[in-house]
């Protein structure tokens, strides 16, 4: 019997179908918790995020290879400034979001509704500084298909289209995870996330997390070229 | 074994090199496929439920499975070499290749040559290595000219190489690969390979229509 | 209740058990909303099937259309115009390929089957998987919204660029239905994943899986890690239409060719996603119907897994003529030669399965012997395509248009029938017509080479595809084609016809007709809602056959009292 | 019930790992938050300076030093059961094959 850690035990299968184990018959489906398992089918979706950016990253390498001189140009028009605010801010929200899961595991309802209500701020802060990014780089005349860009050299051309493309769906993706987080604090608040079953919770902060590693990636990819 | 060669006549070494090597996997397929079928069929007779009515557990056999996945192995790899040997043959550019451009726009080729002439027609000479350098100013073609085995997409911005070795004279077929629009199988042109005096009178005032089917049929003409 | 195989066909003692089956047992809903709001994985296995055959339907007439064209050589117009053409071939490939063999056997069948074959109630995630349906259903519906917009989509099911990026019609609709269907394939997948890692019963080992699960469980796993290339490269194709970025556009210095990796990035491997579970479904019909154990279970286990893995490394050879460098042919040319291994090695087990079996030719197996031809034949032009030298000339020819629909139809598709023969006895409780079904398969058959096989002569001859008109040299098999296309409709309506009949009027069955020995023939047929009254206690490999093991004591399947 | 019987009948295989309820303490989370600030720091400091070719390089070893970071103690893969990381390992590796045959075309393009 090769039972490989992460796969059900039985006494896990006989808490979780307790009809299977009694013998009662039930005309609905009932659906009982398996932490691991949701967790599980958390980290596969968190694995297919990896792998949507991953094709975005391909396409980034591919043209750096073939353009390293436009795109070295390109990078020294993005701003610095507002990439690192922007890495500080996704890492602090990382910490307040494992902060407030460690609150709500040692049963600290008010403390762990402090900390996700920080992290929904940071995030709210992330947009509001992609936001001015964003606007003092049109202004500049930057942006797909402007006569500014289409003048420059084909490889900031790409350089742009991919930055407005990956920085675009990773800000897509911030406000995704912002919902999701202010879904949990009304669950939160409404104890339907508690110290007993907060996996919602938990599965939410991973994909918050997932969100910060990419831009930890982003990062050096379009605000660190010189 | 000409089956091949009676679907498509091949015009040049190299078609007959590709040839070959159709004629060596579809031999090898032919054969296994009767093999696998043949043995299917002789179990189905064999042991069908009436004549055979108590199956027999066999959960496998150690020396047989390895034999089956090291043959196959094996063959697959002589295959993958004389594909690729006979290929790269024809990606070598020699020194006495003449360069022709060849421009794909939607739904027509057109073909320059080294001494600014264009034509709709692809006119080559026999006997010396030709270097197509291909070239769209659209969407993505694709040369094919399928007496020569020989084809090679066109793509937009980049210039990609096709090695043509013309042998003998004659008319053949150029059709358009891969899918460019609306009239993408009407994209069709002529290659034409000429004598070599005929081809440089060709390339220095042209030749009319009668001169050029004189060429092919091989009449002399004036 | 013990285990069927050793008292086949006696279903009484299922019947006398008032248990209701899933298709009585409607829940909290009435009407419709007790299928569309059911979180049952049978009932949404049903709700796949009724909508992928559907759209099968409607392929298959797109295809039809297609061979009609092929009534006279040449530009004349007569049936459809050039545009008309680009559209049909366009829609045949987008609605087969996303709306029905890439969903296709997971979706349905595996649904339906995959929490029976390992003893568990239902998939991990019930609500996901309904939701998993309904993405299907927007996908396909915005899919064919495109009807309604610009024009229909006439850019081959590939979008290549930048042809998709020109193009006039109403590509961005096509393809955003398509990004949606994606969505769908990947929560399908996670769900099964996580459904195999923790809800096997118990004793239910790795190694005691049905290979039906083993097939599903390699083929998630591609659905999961490879579909998001896939939609991140469409959503590539959107963005440069709506707001001409110039991340593939030649004229903005964007690499056309780098779409075609990225889109075969995903679509090599899709492929596997269309033929590993059929194989699957061949190992259970085989191991059933030889009435003894598969022979090599472990390497077919293992070669389903392989085939997934180094599915991923061959997506290159689609490009062998898009001027990739010599290096990438040399390595993409050896490693398809490679992924044939698995798949032959499969091919010789099945065989070898049948040595000293007791061969029931009912007509799931007939199916299986028409898959393992077609397959081989599939399977072996695929060799030729994988070489060097003859993918050049044979590659985007009729050639290749015959290799993928012996592989895809006369593979996939055709075991994918088999299935339905072979579980819908299981899924309703009652049988179709044998002899009908026969008759069928053998219509099928014919219809099914005189309308492919000619296309590899017409390749080898060098007729492109995706041509509306072609030169009279091509029109002798054209037309053998063409009416091999007639045979082939008429054949699938009488099987179709057949099973729908069998369906609703056919003759009740037991809970085992066929004498199979996965735990779904231990429960009756149709099934209950909750599957299992107790969760079975699984001691033994799947195919175990103690009738052809006369030196193995026999023992009873142990049941949780 | 039967489940003490099945508990009893299988007690070899049931380990009592169960899931990981381990309290990790707040203060190793906030020493993690710094190393990732100090990192950031680092590396917006090194792309100041020229390192030429191997400035990509370094920003990238950085950036992987924080993802491992973030993944190992913020997303508690550390402490999770060894199936998660073979899964992580699954993905990894096909990224790496998808770049490296990709680029098995493009690097030998120029």
């Amino acid at each position: 019997m090769n039972q490989k850690s992460g796969d059900r035990t039985l006494s896990e299968i006989a808490e979780t179908n307790p009809g299977a184990v009694s013998g009662e018959h039930e005309s609905e489906h009932v659906h009982h918790k398996d932490v691991v398992g949701a967790k599980m089918g958390m980290w596969l979706f968190l694995l297919t995020e990896l792998l949507l950016f991953t094709g975005l990253f391909l396409v980034y390498a591919v043209y750096r290879y073939y353009y390293t001189k436009d795109f070295q140009l390109a990078g020294y028009d993005t701003h610095i400034l507002f990439g690192t605010v922007n890495t500080m801010i996704l890492i602090t929200s990382s910490l307040t979001m494992v902060l407030s899961i460690a609150a709500i595991q040692r049963g600290k309802k008010w403390l762990c509704v402090t900390f996700l209500s920080s992290t929904i701020g940071l995030a709210l802060a992330f947009l509001v500084v992609k936001y001015v990014e964003w606007s003092t780089e049109i202004h500049a005349g930057i942006y797909p298909g402007s006569p500014t860009l289409l003048n420059k050299p084909d490889g900031v051309v790409l350089f742009y289209g991919l930055y407005y493309m990956m920085t675009g769906l990773h800000a897509l993706h911030v406000i995704a995870g912002m919902s999701i987080l202010v879904v949990m604090l009304i669950f939160v608040l409404r104890d339907k996330i508690t110290q007993e079953d907060h996996t919602k919770l938990e599965n939410a902060g991973l994909y918050w997390h997932l969100v910060d590693i990419i831009w930890i990636f982003l990062f050096p990819l379009f605000y660190l070229i010189n | 074994m000409s089956l091949l060669a009676s679907l498509l006549p091949s015009v040049l070494h190299h078609a007959a090199a590709t040839d070959d090597v159709a004629r060596f996997i579809i031999g090898w397929d032919i054969f296994l496929f009767v093999a696998i079928v043949g043995t299917m069929f002789f179990f189905v007779f064999k042991y069908n439920k009436k004549r055979h009515p108590r199956a027999v557990n066999i959960h496998g056999n150690a020396v047989l499975e390895t034999l089956w996945t090291v043959f196959p192995v094996a063959l697959v790899l002589v295959m993958f070499y004389l594909g690729w040997s006979a290929y790269i043959q024809t990606r070598v550019v020699p020194k006495s290749a003449m360069d022709v451009k060849v421009i794909a726009r939607q739904w027509e080729w057109s073909f320059q040559y080294m001494n600014g002439k264009t034509a709709d027609t692809l006119f080559l000479p026999q006997g010396r290595p030709v270097k197509c350098l291909l070239t769209s100013v659209d969407v993505i073609h694709g040369f094919y000219i399928p007496a020569f085995r020989e084809k090679n997409d066109v793509i937009p911005g980049r210039v990609r190489y096709l090695m043509l070795y013309p042998e003998h004279v004659g008319n053949y077929e150029i059709t358009c690969s891969q899918y460019c629009g609306l009239d993408h199988a009407l994209m069709m042109t002529r290659l034409i390979v000429l004598p070599k005096e005929k081809f440089d009178q060709w390339l220095k005032s042209g030749l009319t229509g009668e001169q050029i089917s004189d060429a092919l049929t091989g009449r002399v003409g004036t | 209740m013990a285990n069927p195989a050793m008292e086949p066909g006696n279903g009484a003692g299922a019947e006398a058990v008032p248990v209701h089956s899933f298709l009585e047992n409607t829940g909290k809903h009435k009407g419709i909303f007790a299928w569309i709001l059911s979180t049952d994985h049978k009932r949404i296995g049903i709700l796949y099937m009724i909508s992928i055959f559907s759209f099968f339907a409607v392929g298959v007439c797109l295809g039809f259309l297609m061979r009609l064209e092929m009534l006279v050589p040449g530009p004349t117009g007569k049936i459809f115009n050039a545009q008309e053409y680009n559209a049909l071939f366009t829609l045949h490939g987008v609605i087969m390929m996303f709306l029905f063999v890439i969903p296709g056997i997971p979706a349905t069948l595996g649904n339906f089957f995959l929490p029976i074959q390992i003893g568990a109630k239902d998939v991990a995630f019930p609500r996901i998987n309904l939701l998993s349906w309904y993405l299907y259903i927007t996908g396909a519906i915005i899919i064919l919204l495109s009807l309604f917009g610009n024009g229909l989509p006439d850019t081959g099911w590939t979008f290549y660029v930048p042809y998709s990026i020109r193009t006039g019609t109403d590509v961005t609709m096509a393809v955003f239905g398509v990004f949606i269907l994606g969505f769908s394939s990947i929560l399908t997948g996670l769900n099964f994943l996580t459904t195999i890692h923790r809800l096997r019963a118990p004793g239910m080992t790795w190694f005691r899986m049905p290979l039906f699960v083993w097939a599903l469980y390699a083929t998630a796993w591609i659905q999961v890690i490879a579909t998001p290339v896939l939609a991140i490269t469409l959503l590539l194709i959107m963005v440069e239409r709506l707001f001409h970025v110039g991340i593939f556009n030649p004229v903005l210095g964007g690499d056309p060719v780098l779409y075609q990796h990225l889109f075969w990035i995903y679509s090599h491997p899709a492929v596997y996603i269309m033929i590993l579970p059929p194989m699957g479904v061949v190992s259970e019909i085989v191991a059933t119907f030889s009435h003894r154990t598969v022979f090599g279970y472990k390497m077919i286990a293992m070669s389903s897994l392989a085939i997934a893995f180094i599915g991923y490394l061959v997506w290159g050879h689609h490009m062998f003529v898009a001027g990739e460098t010599q290096t990438a042919q040399f390595f993409f040319s050896l490693l398809t030669f490679l992924v044939a291994v698995p798949s032959a090695i499969k091919v010789f087990n099945w065989v070898a399965t049948m040595y000293k079996g007791s061969l029931d030719l009912q007509p799931p197996f007939l199916f299986l012997l028409a898959f393992i031809m077609l397959f081989c034949i599939g399977g072996m032009s695929g060799l030729v395509l994988g070489s060097l030298a003859t993918d050049v000339h044979l590659t985007g020819t009729y050639f290749v248009v015959a290799h993928f629909h012996y592989i895809i139809f006369g593979g996939a598709i055709f075991i994918f029938f088999g299935a339905l023969h072979y579980w819908l006895p299981k899924m309703f409780g009652r049988m179709y017509n044998k002899k009908v079904a026969d008759w069928a398969l053998g219509i099928l058959f014919v219809g099914f080479n005189m309308l492919y096989f000619p296309m590899f002569i017409l390749g080898y001859e060098g007729m492109p595809r995706r041509y509306f008109a072609y030169l009279p040299k091509y029109e002798t098999l054209q037309h053998i084609s063409m009416v091999g296309s007639w045979v082939l409709i008429t054949g699938l309506i009488i099987m179709f016809w057949n099973l729908l009949h069998g369906i609703f009027k056919g003759e009740r069955c037991g809970p085992n007709p066929w004498g199979g020995t996965t735990l779904e023939w231990t429960i009756p047929s149709p099934p209950p809602t909750e599957n299992f009254e107790t969760i079975p206690i699984v001691t033994h490999e799947p195919y175990y056959h103690p009738e052809a093991d006369p030196e193995i004591q026999r023992e009873p399947v142990p049941v949780a009292k | 019930m039967s489940l003490s019987v099945w508990e009893s009948e299988h007690q070899a295989e049931t380990q009592h790992k169960e899931y990981h309820e381990e309290h990790v303490s707040y203060s190793l989370y906030i020493l993690i938050w710094a190393a990732l600030m100090a990192l950031t720091a680092a590396t917006a400091v090194i792309a100041g300076i020229n390192l030429a070719a191997l400035t990509l390089v370094v920003a990238l070893l950085i950036a992987l030093t924080k993802a491992s970071l973030v993944v190992n103690y913020f997303m508690h893969v550390r402490f999770e059961d060894r199936i998660f990381k073979i899964f992580f390992a699954i993905a990894g590796f096909t990224i790496f094959v998808i770049f490296v045959l990709t680029f098995s075309d493009v690097y030998f393009r120029r």
